[in-house]
């Protein structure tokens, strides 16, 4: 049961350009354990939302079953959501786009609801490039049935009943970049200086973006020995610096040029790179891939925008839909009418 | 040996090696036949394979215009050694057995019942054509020519047919005919035509047709012609046989009808998912956004979309699943045909869950009845199932036109638009039954800045689509999907009933493709004078005038293709009557159509039986089912 | 205000917040009244998440042994805020209402027929404790403590509780007898002790249990030790409530009695699948390899299994599934009981399919069927599926002791060995009804070097299990799986039926765990001069007994845990005889288990009401249905 | 159906160590389109077996659904085989090898069977490094529902109905070198030499091998346009040499150890790379992609061994089962009598 928060506002809470506060952007009260990383990743998406001066209702989120599965209550109130089931999340996502291509798609799924059950839907969204942010609240378990380990569970790991995983694990990052993903980023649910800014690129990016964010089970998975603890990823995480400039505001401090890198996007808007952070080309996959390996060989956790191909072409791109949505045609448009039945009748005589 | 004699009534089936052309000539044979305004039933029963495998072709001509199968075979067209002895066996006696006479005959295959026409078709071809290709396809159309002789089919037809199919392809309209003209012209020259079974054109027409304006059509191509009518923009699907050819028809009549022609984009998407699970989720999610999107698919994939067919009957979001059945269990026989995917459809999913199934018999009502779908879907918002099968949805059926009322509009079912949001004081309950009926309000992402947005979910959620573990909450809603399943039986098309000419207590009832050679079987009975009333099934939930025919007949014979009776079982289950002890099963679950033969046969003999035993005394005989 | 007077038969409710430690304090007072030797039935209603939500523990306690739920509250003990108000309503007049005092009471919660003791639980935690999660846990256990003195628990067998719960940390024996003293010692202090609602030592042993020999258990524990006693050597799994402890508790087991001393190897593998599709896979794998192999999911996951179930049918592949049902349809209510499988299981997967179903009531009894359910699985070559439901899997139960008959071998079935192989001159045939029983002959891979290897598939075979689109062998084949389904009849466990003391037209049915609260409610209406016989079902396909229990009765009350009655559709379609007129469906499917009461007071109504019109003119009034 | 060949046997027929001829390892007749790339892979693992001296019986063969799944029915008639379900073969074939470690698997799929609808259960059995060979016969389409594209289908390759595909395709080696399969392969249908002792290796290696076989479907994806024609495969082929030494076999020949890089597998037996081939270090996954990549960029097939991890440990040891397959395993072994039900009785009391 979600309650409704309180309908209080503090008379000068900030607004945004449509002139709504960052309430109008909650949604319900949370019924996960106190200090999930879930919650933390809401509250950015929350943040992210508001600056980006999105309208709620212009937001579909979508997502499968679990614990990071239920967050799509806990925020965007006034958006419609489609809480599916384990794992194919995907698929219903596809379908919503396909027949409106105008709003906005937010996907929030788990490590398990993914990587293990979903693995395949996966896959083939990620293929599909369909325009949407995908989100994978990540704790390298399935917290909702008492903390199992996941496909994305690190080797060597150990569960909370002290197993050590065997089994090598899933990157969904990797395989995302593998696979033709058009934007891909991994962060860490308590680092919102840079996960803010990430969910507001995703957001922008126009095709599949995926953010694996890693985000603790505290009740499951965040002892000694996890490497998915606040903790280890606190200790392990290279954080790749990254701010997003919306589209209509034009950059004013000057940046010396040596020192960041800007990425613009489609729809104008820009990502700047610090160049600590631009260690690499973050257009082209196989480096990408090499950087990412080249961190987690040293058991390193590398977050940033990891890879972005800016002009990749998003499903409607591939499929030639018009640009109207498709839930928008009349009968009149849609519909042939008898005469063009009487023409095939006649062809089938 | 006396021959058969038939005009205009009779079997023939043509033996062939897959992959081999074949197809577009056998083709070909039935449809001069149709454009000589003489009913004609064509079957393809092919294997499970590419290239090189045994496959038939069975034409049935029927002036009375009976499309079921009848049984038997009177000429047989044998062009494939594989299968050549098998062939000669299924021959009735007094037919004919026409084959490649190239080689001599294997003496075993020598039956003294039958008559022998052995037409030198590798030779000719060998003769005529040095290209390895031609010699294979024109061997086919050799044959026809050969046959169009031997039955007396208008070669002025047969040419119009070659012109036709060959439309854009013209220099190889000449070759064609002239290997027609070879077949033609040696039969002339060796045999005399026509034989005793023949065709002949402008006799009566046939009692079943007012008049003989039919078209010849796949039940397939129909259901997808349905779906364009229907202002379906969205599909989303995994090949299987016999389902694929609905979603290739979509995509063909799409391309010609919904390309936007100032921007050449697509007034529509069509999307092979990875599996049917996806396929399903896909169009679980348009329709949740407002687009009007169906599947199509067979048995297995039936089986996978359990889970989703389960959230979209409780998150109640309309879809449409085009069911093309084939036999099952597991891949079973793909390229059978089957009625065995009842039970699965209408009880789909764990939990308590009922589902909409419509079943159409014929390309008309393949094109009706998805047109419609969409309608219930959307007013019932719950997914519809129209249960077709291999026999209906892959070959070619005579049927009337298919009509399409002008005056039709989409029924979008309850949907609140922004300007109702907006006009609305009271809040939005989505899962309110603010009418009474179990159908509550819906509204479409995006539809209002600040109303009408809800959670769609798979759990237990109350009136207002909140999460809830409440007991009350969640049987509240159960019942009210229950009184929505009743609303639907008065929205689902009706049975249709037929009199028997004198009063009888017994029934016949049937669904799909079992509706042709049930009625042939009751007409065979009734010229014997058994009288039995027919009521054919066309939807689940089953509405009243089918609780009417069981209560008010004694014996009640009901017509299925699968191995368990699935319709009866429903039956038995789903009416408020007294069923049980009443329905008598009569079931072909071989893979073949069954035929009129055995079903007239199956009920004759239960019915004289029961003329000693009284009926009161009689259980339904299961050993009656094959 | 009088109080309700109760001597060792009442009904207590702890109503908690979840993950806050309450379930283990909350178990010790149920087990401390079990070792009392006072039968007592507790039940976690627990929410659909890790923490901070209401959570509900109702212990019955009842001297007569009913285990089922009776229905009511005496005594409630609140110490959750969010759901207090709730809580006070849900108590039965007459009773008590025990709460935090630590602040006052909210006036608006004040009844005057009911009893309320305050101990300010957080007061005493906050002056004892300084750490707060020490606050958090010890508090449940003073209130324990305090219940003991309120109800007159035995102390020193809480105490010995204590210490086993926590051998091995002997540390924190102490300070939690310490919480146990802070509460019995208030209650002392403040209260009259024992109440007017008590328990008391040494009485009369209940009638439904011969001497209080029992044994306190969960269903999923039991199961999975039958598994293990079965000899299962593979466990293919996904997570999934209420079903994950059926493998936990395997694993556990395994580590103990598996792992190979010398080497320290594991005589066993559990696999974590993906998903159930991959778990029912690796079943079929590893029982077609000849291992003993199964899998534990609910709803969801039965619903993802449909396309490899009808695999397993059809290519005859043994396979164990444990469904431990959940409140469906879709994700429904994950942590609420329902038995509304049944249909989903018994025709999972489309075509022609019937699949083999146990119906466990007692822990006892989930042992013994899923041992049993090997030796069936391998003897059907087919799959066995055990449908438990979350009351019984996640709760504990009274249960008679387990038993094993150390006499007890396994029956693997028909697999013919490398030396029956080498003795054979006949050709091996899969699928050759040697026997006339329907069932086949299996080998196993690598049996013999030249003989015995065969093709599995899940397409159409003849007996030599040669691909084949050949009807006639088709037809063969799925008749003989018919015939296997009649011999199961013969193997499956037989149902219970009891006759009442005086001869009577009406009867119940049930099964599972709508057993225990049905043979309740049945005396309850037998001391009133109502009789009615019982029939337990344990398995389908249905054996005789069922069908004479039917047939000897006019009227048949079914009572279900879902909401369609399936079990009631499932009894009208696969028996035999006249069965739908008589069942009258009583249905509970609110996610929590039915009760006596709500049995009782459904048939008595009925009952009565027919002592006024005659039976023969009442169809079963599905409106009595909840 | 399918026939059995006519039992007729050449008398001076080699026969192998174990004294049968390649004829011992044939299956049925095969009833796939004559010229298709799935007979010629078909008689490569009949002669890999055969020169392997493998006793049939003791191979288990697996395979889901498509025209290349029906091929286990056209090789060693003597193994049992498991024709599964679409795309779930990985699954049962887990279940098979639990049962009894001993058997040697073969898995045969196609490219809808694993990249489409078996995308999820490929990514899993990769990951648990099952101990089998599994063998994805890819012709970029779906043979047996009459040709329609394929997840491997490459972006801008053509249908034979024309239209052109717009998706990025899964490439299963990469995906499983990412996912870590410890022996990957790639080869072409066509070339005999290259596929032979690949199998060979395959089968020989201990753990999870994959081979991606390209396998030209000449009914429906083998035009101009398609990147799955014989033409085109034959052209674009970058095919490593491999020869593959068994164990017990001395190495005869000295070769030049700078022409010449050799792997020593786990059963002792040798695959041999010639330096031409040894562009990279094939046992760096990195490197690994790399080198497909950089090939794939020129649109070349880089074919050959990809990519060897010699001592990944398989399914078995991760889970540490005892050497003894769990199939033969006795009644007194596994059942623990009543005596220790005793005892759990009076825990629970
Ligand atoms: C078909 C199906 N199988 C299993 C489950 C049970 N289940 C619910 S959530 C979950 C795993 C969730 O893990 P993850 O996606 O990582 O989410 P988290 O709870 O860790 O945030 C499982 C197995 C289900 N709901 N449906
Ligand atoms: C659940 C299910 N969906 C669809 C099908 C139909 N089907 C049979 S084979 C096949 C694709 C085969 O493609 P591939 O695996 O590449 O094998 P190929 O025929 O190309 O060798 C499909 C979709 C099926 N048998 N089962
Ligand atoms: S169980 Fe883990 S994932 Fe779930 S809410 Fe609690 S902390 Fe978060
Ligand atoms: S259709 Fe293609 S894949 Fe199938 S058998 Fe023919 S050539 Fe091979
Ligand atoms: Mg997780
Ligand atoms: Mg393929």
């Amino acid at each position: 049961m979600t309650y409704l928060r309180p309908n209080f506002r503090h008379p000068d809470s900030p607004t945004n350009r449509l002139g709504y506060t960052r309430q109008h952007y909650e949604g319900g009260l949370s019924t996960l354990c106190a200090g999930c990383g879930h919650d933390s990743i809401s509250a950015s998406i929350i943040d992210a939302c508001f600056e980006l001066n999105i309208e709620p209702h212009q937001v579909a989120k979508l997502s499968g079953i679990g614990c990071s599965s239920k967050t799509p209550a806990y925020f965007l109130n006034g958006s419609h959501s489609f809480n599916s089931v384990h794992g194919r999340m995907p698929s219903v996502a596809t379908g919503a786009n396909l027949a409106n291509r105008d709003l906005i798609y937010i996907g929030v799924s788990g490590d398990g609801d993914s990587a293990s059950i979903g693995m395949g839907q996966f896959a083939h969204v990620v293929r599909r490039n369909l325009n949407m942010s995908y989100i994978v609240e990540n704790n390298g378990c399935y917290g909702l049935t008492k903390g199992q380990d996941s496909a994305t569970s690190d080797v060597g790991s150990t569960s909370k009943k002290g197993d050590i995983n065997m089994y090598s694990p899933i990157d969904l990052v990797r395989v995302a970049i593998e696979i033709g993903a058009t934007f891909v980023g991994r962060s860490f649910s308590g680092d919102k200086e840079q996960l803010v800014p990430l969910l507001k690129a995703a957001i922008s990016h126009r095709g599949f973006a995926l953010l694996d964010v890693v985000s603790p089970c505290v009740t499951f998975n965040n002892h000694q020995g996890s490497t998915k603890s606040y903790a280890h990823v606190r200790e392990m995480n290279d954080a790749m610096p990254v701010d997003f400039v919306p589209m209509r505001q034009e950059i004013t401090a000057s940046y010396d040029a040596g020192t960041t890198h800007e990425v613009c996007m489609h729809d104008g808007s820009v990502v700047r790179l610090h160049k600590a952070a631009k260690e690499y080309d973050i257009e082209d996959r196989q480096s990408a891939l090499q950087a990412i390996a080249d961190h987690s060989k040293e058991g390193r956790i590398l977050t940033g925008l990891l890879f972005i191909d800016r002009d990749g072409e998003e499903l409607h791109d591939s499929l030639g839909t018009a640009r109207r949505p498709l839930n928008e045609l009349s009968e009149k448009e849609l519909c042939p009418g008898s005469r063009f039945l009487d023409s095939i009748n006649a062809g089938l005589r | 040996m006396q021959s058969k004699q038939a005009v205009n009534d009779f079997v023939i089936k043509f033996a062939n090696v897959n992959g081999t052309g074949s197809a577009s000539a056998n083709g070909m044979f039935a449809k001069a036949i149709f454009r000589m305004g003489i009913p004609v039933s064509p079957r393809n029963i092919f294997p499970s394979n590419i290239q090189g495998m045994p496959t038939w072709y069975e034409v049935r001509v029927s002036e009375a215009g009976y499309l079921g199968r009848r049984g038997g075979t009177d000429i047989m067209v044998c062009v494939n050694p594989q299968s050549m002895a098998r062939d000669v066996e299924a021959v009735d006696p007094g037919g004919y057995f026409i084959y490649d006479s190239t080689k001599p005959l294997d003496l075993r295959l020598i039956r003294d019942d039958i008559h022998y026409i052995g037409i030198p078709l590798t030779e000719i071809c060998l003769r005529e054509y040095t290209d390895a290709r031609q010699r294979l396809l024109f061997k086919n159309v050799i044959y026809v020519g050969a046959l169009a002789a031997l039955l007396n089919i208008d070669f002025e037809i047969l040419k119009n047919l070659v012109g036709d199919q060959f439309k854009g392809k013209e220099k190889l309209i000449t070759p064609n005919i002239y290997a027609l003209e070879l077949g033609h012209q040696y039969a002339h020259e060796h045999f005399t035509c026509p034989m005793s079974i023949r065709l002949e054109q402008g006799r009566t027409v046939a009692k079943h047709i007012s008049d003989f304006d039919q078209i010849l059509m796949d039940g397939n191509t129909a259901a997808a012609l349905g779906a364009v009518y229907a202002g379906a923009t969205v599909a989303a699907w995994y090949p299987i046989t016999p389902s694929t050819s609905v979603v290739d028809a979509f995509d063909k009549y799409c391309r010609r009808l919904r390309i936007d022609p100032g921007t050449g984009k697509k007034n529509y998407a069509i999307v092979q998912a990875e599996d049917e699970l996806s396929a399903m989720g896909m169009v679980i999610g348009a329709n949740w956004n407002g687009a009007r999107a169906f599947t199509a698919t067979s048995g297995p994939g039936l089986s996978l979309m359990g889970e989703f067919l389960g959230l979209a009957y409780f998150a109640e979001v309309p879809a449409v699943l085009i069911d093309v059945q084939r036999a099952g269990p597991s891949t079973g026989m793909p390229t059978r045909t089957q009625q065995s995917d009842v039970l699965a459809a209408a009880y789909a999913s764990h939990g308590d869950t009922k589902h909409v199934l419509l079943f159409p018999a014929t390309p008309a009502e393949c094109f009706e009845m998805t047109l419609q779908s969409f309608d219930l879907a959307e007013r019932l918002q719950t997914p519809i199932i129209i249960m077709s099968d291999l026999d209906l949805g892959m070959n070619e059926w005579m049927s009337p036109p298919l009509e399409f009322d002008d005056s039709h509009t989409y029924d979008r079912g309850k949907v609140l638009s922004h300007d109702d949001l907006e006009g609305m004081s009271e809040r939005f309950g989505r899962y309110l039954d603010s009418d009474g009926d179990g159908i509550p309000y819906r509204t479409y992402p995006g539809a209002h800045p600040d109303k009408g947005a809800y959670f769609t979910r798979g759990s237990s959620k109350d009136e207002y689509a909140a999460y809830t573990e409440d007991g009350q909450a969640y049987v509240r809603n159960m019942d009210r999907l229950l009184k929505k399943f009743e609303t639907a039986k008065t929205l689902v098309p009706e049975a249709k009933t037929k009199q028997a000419s004198k009063a009888t207590e017994y029934g016949v009832m049937f669904f799909g493709t079992t509706a042709s050679p049930s009625y042939e079987a009751v007409e065979i009975l009734e010229a014997e004078g058994i009288a039995l009333d027919t009521c054919r099934i066309r939807a689940f939930p089953f509405n009243t005038e089918v609780e009417e025919f069981i209560r008010d007949h004694e014996r009640i014979f009901t017509i299925e293709q699968n191995r368990d009776g699935q319709m009866r079982r429903l039956l038995i289950n789903e009416t408020g009557v007294r069923a049980k002890s009443k329905l008598v099963p009569v079931l072909e679950y071989d893979g073949l159509p069954i035929t009129a033969r055995k079903i007239a046969a199956t009920m004759r003999s239960y019915i004289l039986e029961s003329n000693v035993t009284s009926l009161a005394d009689r259980q339904p005989v299961e050993e009656l089912t094959s």
